[in-house]
C-alpha cells in the first residue's frame, strides 16, 4: 500500500505518528464488529489511537467487503457491519425468542430424566400435585420428553423418557451421569433446609403445595 | 531446641516467620502453608528437604500454639503425621516393620507439593490468557432482522438439579421426622453408668443417673429413666452392681458390687 | 459467475447441486457474523442449502481473515469470529466485568481442566482442603465446568470437565492446548498417584488413572 507510506509524513500535527492506514482499517473493522450500536465517525475517532483517520479506513474497508457475506452499511450518520442481504434466508435460527422453563415444568423434567421410564401417575406421586397436560405437551414438543414403552401393568399407561435433544441441551452424555441427592448436597446445590427437627412441623411443605397448585393452574 | 535453627537471628527471617503465624487463617489448609513454608529453603521443589519442612511445620505450630492461636484439627493432624514421618526418616528402619518407608513417603509429600504448586502456575497462566469480553470479543450486534419469531423455553441444568432436589428433600426427610433427639437409647444409658458406677459405693437412687437436664422435659425423663433402668438391670447380670426396691413403687437403689 | 450461468437452466440439477464455493464462503462468514456463539459445522450445514461443505469454506474463510482486526477462531469443534486480541484495548467500552474469581475457584478450574474428567475428592486431593460450598456451583453457573462421566470405581463418582464456553473465553481450540499441559505431563504431575498407605487399600487407584489420561487426549 503506496497510501501508507505518503500518509505518514501528512500527520505532522499530531505529536504521535498515526498507525499506517492497514493498521486503521483493522481497527475500524473490530470496532464495528464488536460494538452493539453503529459508530459514526466521531466516536470511531474517539476509540481510536490520535492521529486516525476513520473516514478513510471506512472507505477501505467497504471496499474490502464489497460482495462479501458481510457487508459495511451507513445507517444515518453512523456505520455498521450488516450480514448481505441476499443471504437473510440463512438467519431464520437467529430469531427465537428464549423464555424460561416454568417451575412446574422444571420439575416435572427432573423427575422424567431421573426416574425414565416414568409413568404419569408416578410423576404426580413423586411430586406430590397433579401434572397438568399443557406441562408434559409443552415438554413434548421441545422434544426434551418423549414417549417410552407402555408399562406391563393393569391399564397399560405409557411412560415417558428424555431424548437426545434433552441430553444435547443440558450438555450430558447419559442420564446416568445426573448428580444423585448427595452429590448434589455436597457441590452446595441443594438449598439449605431446616434441621430434621422443625420439618415435623411441615409448614413450609403446605406453602410449597400452595404454589404448585397456583402454577398449575396458571398454566392451563 | 530445633526453634533455635530455623527461626534464626535473622531479623527479616523472623518478621518473616511472624507474618506467617499472624496469617495463619490466610493459609487455605496445612498443604498450602507447608508450600509456603517450602519455598523459605528457596529450591526447587524437587529437591525440597522434607525432614527440615517437617520441622519448619512442627515449630510453626508449636508457635501458633504458644500465640493462643486457634488451628483447626487437620493443621494438628498434619503435624501429627509430620512428626511421624520425622521420626521415620530419623530413625533407622526396623526391618520387622510392613508399610511404605520415611523415604517414599517424604516423596509422596514432596510430589503433592509439586503438583499443588504446579497447579497454581497453571491457574495463573490460564487466568493471564486473553480473556473474551476483556481482550477479545464477539460479535456486538446479533442479527435481528425482523422475521417470524418462534418462541422456545429454556432452562439450565442447574434449575433442573435444583427442581429435583427441592421436591426429593421433601420426602427424604420424612423418616427423620421422627425425633431421635428425645431419645436415650439403652447404649448411652449403658455407656454413662459405667463410666459413673465406679463412684457409686452408697445405695444410690438410679434416677441420679439420668443425664444432665433430661429429668426437665417429661419426654425426655421418660425415655432417659426407661433406658437407664434397662441398663441397670444389665449391669446387674453382669455382676458390676447390686440392685434393690424397698417397696412397691419405692425408689429403685444401686451400688457397685466390686469394691 | 459463469458456473452459476450454467447452472440455472438446468433446474432439476441445481434443486441438488451445491452453490459454488465463493459463495458457501459468503454463507458461512454470514452466519458467523449473525451470532456470538460459536457454530458447528453440523450446525452450518444444517442452515446452508443441501449439498454444501461448510468445512472446506471455513477453510478458505479462515485464510481471507488472517490479519485482520476479526479472526476466524476454532473453539471446541465448533467456530467463531472474534476481534483480533492485540485491539481489545480499542473496546473499552464492550469489556464486561467479569465477577472476581476466588483463588479457591481459579485453582479449582485449572485442576478441572488439567486433570478433566477429575472427580470432587481428587479436587480436594490435590488442592489439600475441601472444596467449599459455592465453588463448583460458581463455575457451573458460569457455564465453563459441567459434570462428565461417572468413574467406574467404587460410589461411582461424578467427574467434572470443562466446556466449550470455557475453551471460547479463554480463547483455546481445545483443552490440549492448555499452557504448559505437555510439560507437566511430562513432569507426571497429572497423574494422581495414591499416597502410599500404611496399611493397604485401594490399589485399583493407579490403572484407572492411565484411562483418565488416555480419555482426554482421545477427545479430538
Amino acid at each position: 500500500m503506496s497510501e501508507q507510506a505518503t500518509d505518514a509524513p501528512e500527520s505532522e500535527e499530531s505529536l504521535f505518528e498515526a498507525p499506517p492506514m492497514g493498521e486503521q482499517e483493522r481497527m475500524v473493522e473490530a470496532i464495528l464488529f464488536a460494538t452493539a450500536d453503529p459508530c459514526t465517525v466521531a466516536e470511531l475517532a474517539g476509540r481510536m489511537p490520535h492521529g486516525c483517520d476513520p473516514a478513510e479506513a471506512l472507505v477501505h474497508l467497504r471496499k474490502r467487503y464489497e460482495g462479501r457475506g458481510v457487508s459495511l452499511v451507513k445507517v444515518g450518520d453512523a456505520w455498521a457491519l450488516r450480514t448481505a442481504p441476499d443471504l437473510g434466508f440463512l438467519m431464520q435460527k437467529e430469531t427465537v425468542e428464549t423464555r424460561k422453563l416454568s417451575r412446574a415444568a422444571v420439575e416435572t423434567l427432573a423427575i422424567v430424566a431421573y426416574h425414565q421410564p416414568v409413568t404419569r401417575a408416578e410423576i404426580e406421586e413423586i411430586r406430590g400435585v397433579s401434572v397438568s397436560r399443557g406441562t408434559i405437551d409443552q415438554l413434548i414438543e421441545l422434544e426434551w420428553i418423549r414417549f417410552g414403552r407402555r408399562r406391563m401393568t393393569p391399564g397399560r399407561p405409557v411412560t415417558f423418557v428424555v431424548t437426545q435433544d434433552f441430553l444435547d441441551h443440558f450438555g450430558l452424555e447419559n442420564a446416568r451421569d445426573l448428580p444423585g441427592l448427595k452429590e448434589l448436597r455436597s457441590a452446595g446445590l441443594l438449598e439449605s433446609r431446616p434441621a430434621p427437627l422443625l420439618a415435623e412441623a411441615g409448614e413450609e411443605e403446605g406453602d410449597e403445595d400452595d404454589t404448585d397448585q397456583t402454577e398449575m393452574f396458571d398454566e392451563s | 531446641m530445633s526453634d533455635a535453627t530455623i527461626f534464626s537471628t535473622d531479623v527479616n527471617e523472623r518478621l518473616a516467620a511472624e507474618a506467617l503465624i499472624v496469617d495463619v487463617d490466610g493459609f487455605e489448609g496445612p498443604l498450602d502453608l507447608l508450600l509456603t513454608l517450602s519455598r523459605t529453603q528457596k529450591v526447587d521443589l524437587r529437591q525440597i528437604s522434607v525432614l527440615a519442612l517437617a520441622e519448619q511445620y512442627l515449630a510453626f505450630i508449636h508457635k501458633a500454639r504458644d500465640l493462643r492461636l486457634e488451628l483447626a484439627a487437620d493443621y494438628l493432624v498434619m503435624a501429627a503425621w509430620l512428626a511421624f514421618l520425622k521420626s521415620r526418616l530419623l530413625l533407622p528402619p526396623d526391618p520387622s516393620e510392613e508399610g511404605p518407608s520415611g523415604e517414599e513417603l517424604a516423596a509422596h509429600l514432596a510430589f503433592q507439593l509439586e503438583r499443588l504448586a504446579a497447579m497454581r502456575d497453571a491457574a495463573a497462566k490460564l487466568m493471564a490468557r486473553d480473556q473474551l469480553g476483556r481482550d477479545f470479543f464477539a460479535r456486538g450486534i446479533t442479527e435481528d432482522v425482523t422475521r417470524t419469531r418462534r418462541v422456545t423455553y429454556t432452562a439450565t441444568l442447574l434449575d433442573l438439579m435444583q427442581g429435583y432436589a427441592r421436591i426429593r428433600t421433601k420426602d427424604e426427610f420424612r423418616p427423620f421426622v421422627m425425633d431421635r433427639e428425645k431419645v436415650f437409647t439403652m447404649e448411652e444409658a449403658l455407656g454413662r453408668m459405667r463410666g459413673l458406677i465406679g463412684f457409686a459405693g452408697e445405695w444410690t437412687d438410679i434416677l441420679s443417673y439420668l443425664p444432665e437436664g433430661w429429668e426437665l422435659d417429661p419426654v425426655k425423663r421418660r425415655s432417659a429413666t426407661a433406658s437407664t433402668f434397662a441398663a441397670s438391670l444389665e449391669l446387674a447380670k453382669e455382676g458390676k452392681i447390686e440392685i434393690r426396691q424397698g417397696d412397691i413403687f419405692a425408689p429403685i437403689q444401686i451400688r457397685n458390687k466390686e469394691r
